[in-house]
């Protein structure tokens, strides 16, 4: 039945009816009529209490978010003209980071050089917030709670979803082409972080891309019997901790003035910019694992 | 010789060494079992104690503070770490609190925790260490929101790691508040680098005292003050935004409870403080008024709190409302905004990170020692059952009340001190303080006289024999309260001379 | 702060792109708190995240110079954007993804324990939970 | 001049792409047009001039981002699928249970 948009707004006001959602819940006319007696006090009394509640709640919310929307579209009108360039932003840290930055950094990409050399602390705890991702989606999507008796994991069982890619001919030929080239410009993007745009994420994102597509067309069992659990958690062991015993050392010798072995190259050619490279490649295989690890515990709850 | 030892330029390192071991810990233990993981942590943990405890020792002998560029290239270039006294201080507490937290709550770890992703939890302790270093050490401020991230996902995987339904919902309800907050950080933080140019704080204070004066960006400055300070206090809970703390701490396991409670709202309110005092700097930032609403909410905070704790139905949402109150503390501290009052607030900080895990660690013993049942009526007389436990979590609500021999009597005592300091508001502040005391003491007597009530029945009694790590884990953080408690001019003095150290640099 | 409501009007249509990315953040940040099926939060949070990092990368940009990659030797400031924000913005969206799966597998393992992606229903369930 | 009115068009394409998602009803159109808001977002980011920007919104933002929305919403409807099928094979049990009875 259409209800009106005076019933909707009442509905919405008691803090019943939610405007973008129409999917009506299955359990919830089930749950309803279930409590008895004295416990059906207690329900009512603190549905009045929700509901007085909700509608404060809402009325609340919507002040506040009316409110601070506007105080932040005044406040943002008022920044520094966009694409002027007397803006404050552009001073000198600006300068050094263009001017000086290929020959301090040997990246003929500044962003590269910025992120990996200058302000290298952050993007050292960028790829730690990845980890952290791992680890919880790992406890969070790890299935194992059915084991067999001798404790090995029983597989869960893998349901036919909607549409099995790996019996569609078409999408199953297609990418059989399409598969060695996206690896190839992954690998690419990776290498030539710090000359062309790109870098460890969007490489690495791209080879994890590229992984996720060969595991859907190709199945998860073959794709696990090629990157089985040790082998993930042994590059991102390997390449986490080069990365922040390679930042570790830079800074130590940073900090203490002491002269990098480490030098720049002659930029432009691909082994030059220092570390950057290698951070660029060991950054690389983090998210490539993160991100296929990712889509094996929401798939199927492991990676074996 | 040992003076020089501590002396020499060598310890400028020990920060950097802290945070790159944790980082390693936490990957090393990333291959390894539960049992490996847990003893990487405990030596993790020692270790960085006696990191920071030498860069602690070399700034009172010094007497100066140091920054320590990260990598070739100075501040205004690259990232920098500074340390004072301050810092070195809340970091060596931090990991004491955190040391304790988990060998008390080791067998409820071993319990709650499946065995195969029982080292993703020492994985997650070695990370909130690591945020919880950088958070008190950095000196920049787009680092601070980086580490800012890791310590939120870390918590949150902290408090689901525990494998029931409860702990899923409040992780929910948990993550939406701090993502909030975070994104109002991360606008502030946009806003002030759009005015400025500059991302580290000695640049940025000399940036916006320069601008503050001119009057150029007047109103944008005072909105992204307003989007920082909100952000990070609704990241820690003031009154407001408290809902998720009852969930949160309710449901986890009483050593992620201890150290979320204890541990990572301080490191929050932490980086405020510094945000207060070394980018917007005291004089600009009293000048916008924003410490008269922290005041406002911080005492609404302590009486709001105090009455949801009496009326909370479980002994784990009553100590998460008593924590909601002492947050609220803490923000009425920062809102009055003097010396004196900052004083009293790193030593509330202080007493609140030492009491609240011991308070939760020795809760969930005794509703072990009851069968599991959280409600006051089947904790009636556990402190019979559980006599360690039952004087443990004495001691820790002794402490909240502000009892003599007690930090918490300390802090307080500071507060009311300085609400004498306060020009026009002291009567506001000593009445809050008086009324919250009361109720603290309301609820936290009532529970402690259940415990006790009933006669001992010695074949249920859970001698010390059986909990050996959580009887010298509590004890030890009891013991540095009644210590701070009872001499508390050195801390004073560090306090004092710290904020020092802040000023001016 | 303004003088009247036409020079805020003059403000806004100028640097309209910072405008926009207010509108995002705040499309975000209420559907993030209006809407009541988690999925829908979690897009929120995106859309809320990727509001402020347009705002970020709009101040960095400088009209008529080139993205920060020096083209052969001209290595004078005058003709390139500011590198900072695309850098910080690099480090948030991975941050953004990170935050974006973790959330999802709550919502998954939410949705398999409560078969509810309504919050109300869940807390409702969770509170019935206790009282059995 | 061709540039603003380019980059006006995507941002009104963003803003148009983010109220769709927030009032759309069914979850999987709101997931493909969070997908379709991500891809504007990284030619937004090439208009802005920041190339490294747009490749990592391509490749992590519309890539992967939208991947995990739709494996999630794959293993709801696939929990919804198993209940039903639970529910049937209940019901087919006590007809048979009460056939066999009678």
């Amino acid at each position: 039945m259409r209800r009106s948009f005076q019933q909707k707004l009442s509905a919405w006001y008691r803090g019943k009816y939610d405007f973008t959602l129409k999917t009506a819940d299955p359990l919830q006319a089930r749950w309803k009529h279930e409590y008895t007696g004295k416990e059906h006090k207690i329900r009512e009394m603190e549905r009045r209490e929700l509901a007085f509640s909700g509608v404060l709640y809402n009325i609340l919310c919507v002040l506040f978010c009316l409110i601070f929307i506007g105080v932040l579209l005044i406040a943002v009108a008022f920044l520094p003209a966009h694409g002027s360039p007397d803006n404050p932003a552009v001073n000198e840290v600006m300068e050094r980071y263009v001017e000086e930055g290929m020959d301090e950094t040997g990246a003929v990409n500044t962003v590269a050089g910025m992120i990996l050399d200058y302000r290298a602390f952050d993007t050292l705890g960028e790829s730690f917030v990845l980890f952290t991702a791992v680890c919880a989606v790992t406890i969070l999507m790890k299935n194992t709670k059915k084991r067999a008796p001798d404790g090995t994991p029983v597989p869960m069982a893998v349901k036919p979803g909607i549409v099995e890619y790996s019996k569609d001919n078409i999408v199953k030929t297609v990418s059989r082409f399409l598969i060695p080239f996206i690896f190839v410009f992954g690998v690419y993007v990776l290498l030539n972080g710090h000359l062309s745009p790109g870098g460890g994420f969007s490489g690495g994102a791209i080879l994890g891309g590229a992984l996720i597509l060969y595991a859907m067309v190709y199945g998860e069992d073959r794709a696990a019997a090629v990157f089985s659990e040790r082998l993930i958690k042994t590059v991102v062991l390997s390449s986490l901790s080069f990365y922040a015993l390679a930042k570790s050392y830079s800074f130590f010798t940073g900090a203490n003035h002491l002269p990098s072995i480490i030098s720049t190259g002659t930029p432009g050619r691909i082994l030059s910019a220092g570390l950057i490279l290698p951070l660029n490649v060991a950054v690389g295989f983090v998210v490539c694992c993160t991100m296929y690890s990712f889509y094996m515990y929401f798939r199927r709850g492991r990676i074996q | 010789m040992l003076r020089d030892l501590f002396a020499s330029g060598f310890i400028h390192n020990f920060p950097l060494f802290a945070i790159i071991l944790c980082l390693l810990c936490a990957v090393v233990s990333f291959v390894l079992q539960a049992r490996g993981a847990r003893r990487i942590t405990y030596m993790l943990l020692s270790a960085c104690m006696a990191l920071n405890g030498s860069v602690l020792l070399h700034n009172l002998i010094t007497g100066a503070s140091f920054t320590y560029s990260m990598g070739h290239f100075p501040a205004p270039w690259g990232n920098e770490i500074a340390a004072g006294l301050l810092e070195p201080f809340f970091a060596l507490l931090f990991g004491v609190v955190m040391l304790c937290s988990i060998t008390a709550g080791k067998n409820r770890i071993a319990t709650d925790v499946r065995l195969d992703k029982q080292h993703f939890y020492y994985i997650l302790v070695d990370l909130a260490q690591v945020a919880m270093f950088a958070l008190c050490y950095t000196n920049d401020i787009f680092t601070g929101y980086v580490f800012i991230e890791i310590c939120t996902l870390a918590s949150c995987g902290l408090l689901m790691i525990r494998d029931a339904g409860k702990p899923l919902v409040a992780a929910t309800r948990y993550m939406i508040f701090n993502l909030i907050g975070s994104g109002m950080f991360l606008m502030g933080i946009t806003m002030l680098y759009g005015v400025t140019g500059h991302l580290l704080f000695p640049q940025l204070q000399q940036a916006v005292a320069a601008s503050w004066s001119s009057g150029a960006y007047h109103g944008v400055m005072i909105v992204s003050i307003g989007l920082t300070v909100s952000g990070l206090a609704i990241k820690s809970g003031l009154f407001p935004f408290h809902f998720w703390m009852p969930d949160t701490y309710g449901t986890a396991t009483p050593a992620s409870s201890g150290i979320l409670s204890g541990v990572i709202s301080k490191g929050y309110i932490f980086l405020l403080i510094k945000i207060i005092y070394r980018v917007y700097g005291h004089s600009v930032f009293m000048e916008t008024g924003m410490q008269n609403i922290l005041f406002l909410f911080g005492i609404a905070g302590m009486i709001v709190g105090s009455i949801s704790a009496i009326r909370a139905g479980t002994i784990t949402k009553m100590t998460a409302f008593s924590s909601a109150a002492q947050i609220g503390y803490i923000f009425m501290g920062i809102g009055m905004g003097t010396k004196e009052a900052m004083v009293a607030v790193f030593f509330h900080i202080c007493a609140h990170a030492i009491t609240k895990p011991v308070l939760f660690l020795s809760g969930g013993a005794l509703i072990d020692a009851s069968g599991g049942g959280r409600d006051f009526t089947s904790l009636r007389g556990a402190a019979h059952r559980n006599p360690a436990a039952g004087l443990a979590f004495l001691c820790g609500s002794l402490s909240m009340i502000g009892f003599p021999i007690f930090t918490g009597f300390i802090s307080k005592l500071y507060f009311a001190l300085s609400a004498f300091a306060f020009p026009h508001k002291s009567m506001v502040v000593l009445l809050t303080l008086a009324v919250s005391t009361i109720l603290n003491v309301i609820y936290f007597m009532y529970v402690s006289v259940i415990l006790y009530t009933g006669r001992p029945d010695p074949e249920r009694r859970i001698g010390i024999g059986r909990q050996k790590a959580f009887f010298a884990a509590v004890f030890l953080l009891i013991l540095v309260n009644v210590a701070i408690g009872l001499h508390s001019q050195p801390l004073t003095f560090l306090f004092e001379s710290g904020l020092q150290l802040f000023l001016q640099s | 702060m303004f003088t009247s409501l036409t020079d805020l009007w003059a403000h806004m249509a100028e640097n309209y792109i910072v405008v926009v990315s207010i509108i995002l953040f705040g499309v975000g940040f209420t559907t993030l708190l209006f809407s009541r099926n988690l999925l829908k939060k979690v897009v929120g949070l995106n859309i809320m995240d990727t509001g402020v990092y347009l705002l970020l990368v709009s101040m960095g940009f400088i009209d008529g110079r080139h993205a920060p990659i020096i083209a052969d030797g001209i290595t004078d400031a005058a003709n390139y954007i500011n590198p900072i924000p695309s850098g910080l913005v690099l480090t948030g969206i991975v941050v953004s993804v990170s935050v974006t799966a973790i959330m999802l597998s709550l919502v998954v393992r939410l949705y398999e324990k409560y078969h509810s992606l309504n919050l109300d229903v869940i807390y409702e369930l969770r509170n019935k939970e206790d009282h059995t | 001049m061709l540039r603003e009115i380019f980059v006006t068009l995507l941002l009104a394409g963003l803003v148009f792409c983010a109220v769709a998602t927030a009032v759309s009803r069914r979850l999987m159109r709101t997931v493909i047009i969070f997908m379709a808001y991500s891809l504007i977002m990284s030619v937004v980011w090439l208009l802005l001039e920041a190339p490294d920007l747009g490749i990592t919104e391509a490749a992590v933002g519309a890539g992967v981002t939208g991947i995990l929305f739709y494996l999630a919403l794959r293993r709801i409807h696939q929990f919804d699928r198993d209940a039903a099928n639970q529910e049937e094979r209940v019901r087919s049990d006590n007809e048979n249970g009460s056939a066999k009875e009678e």
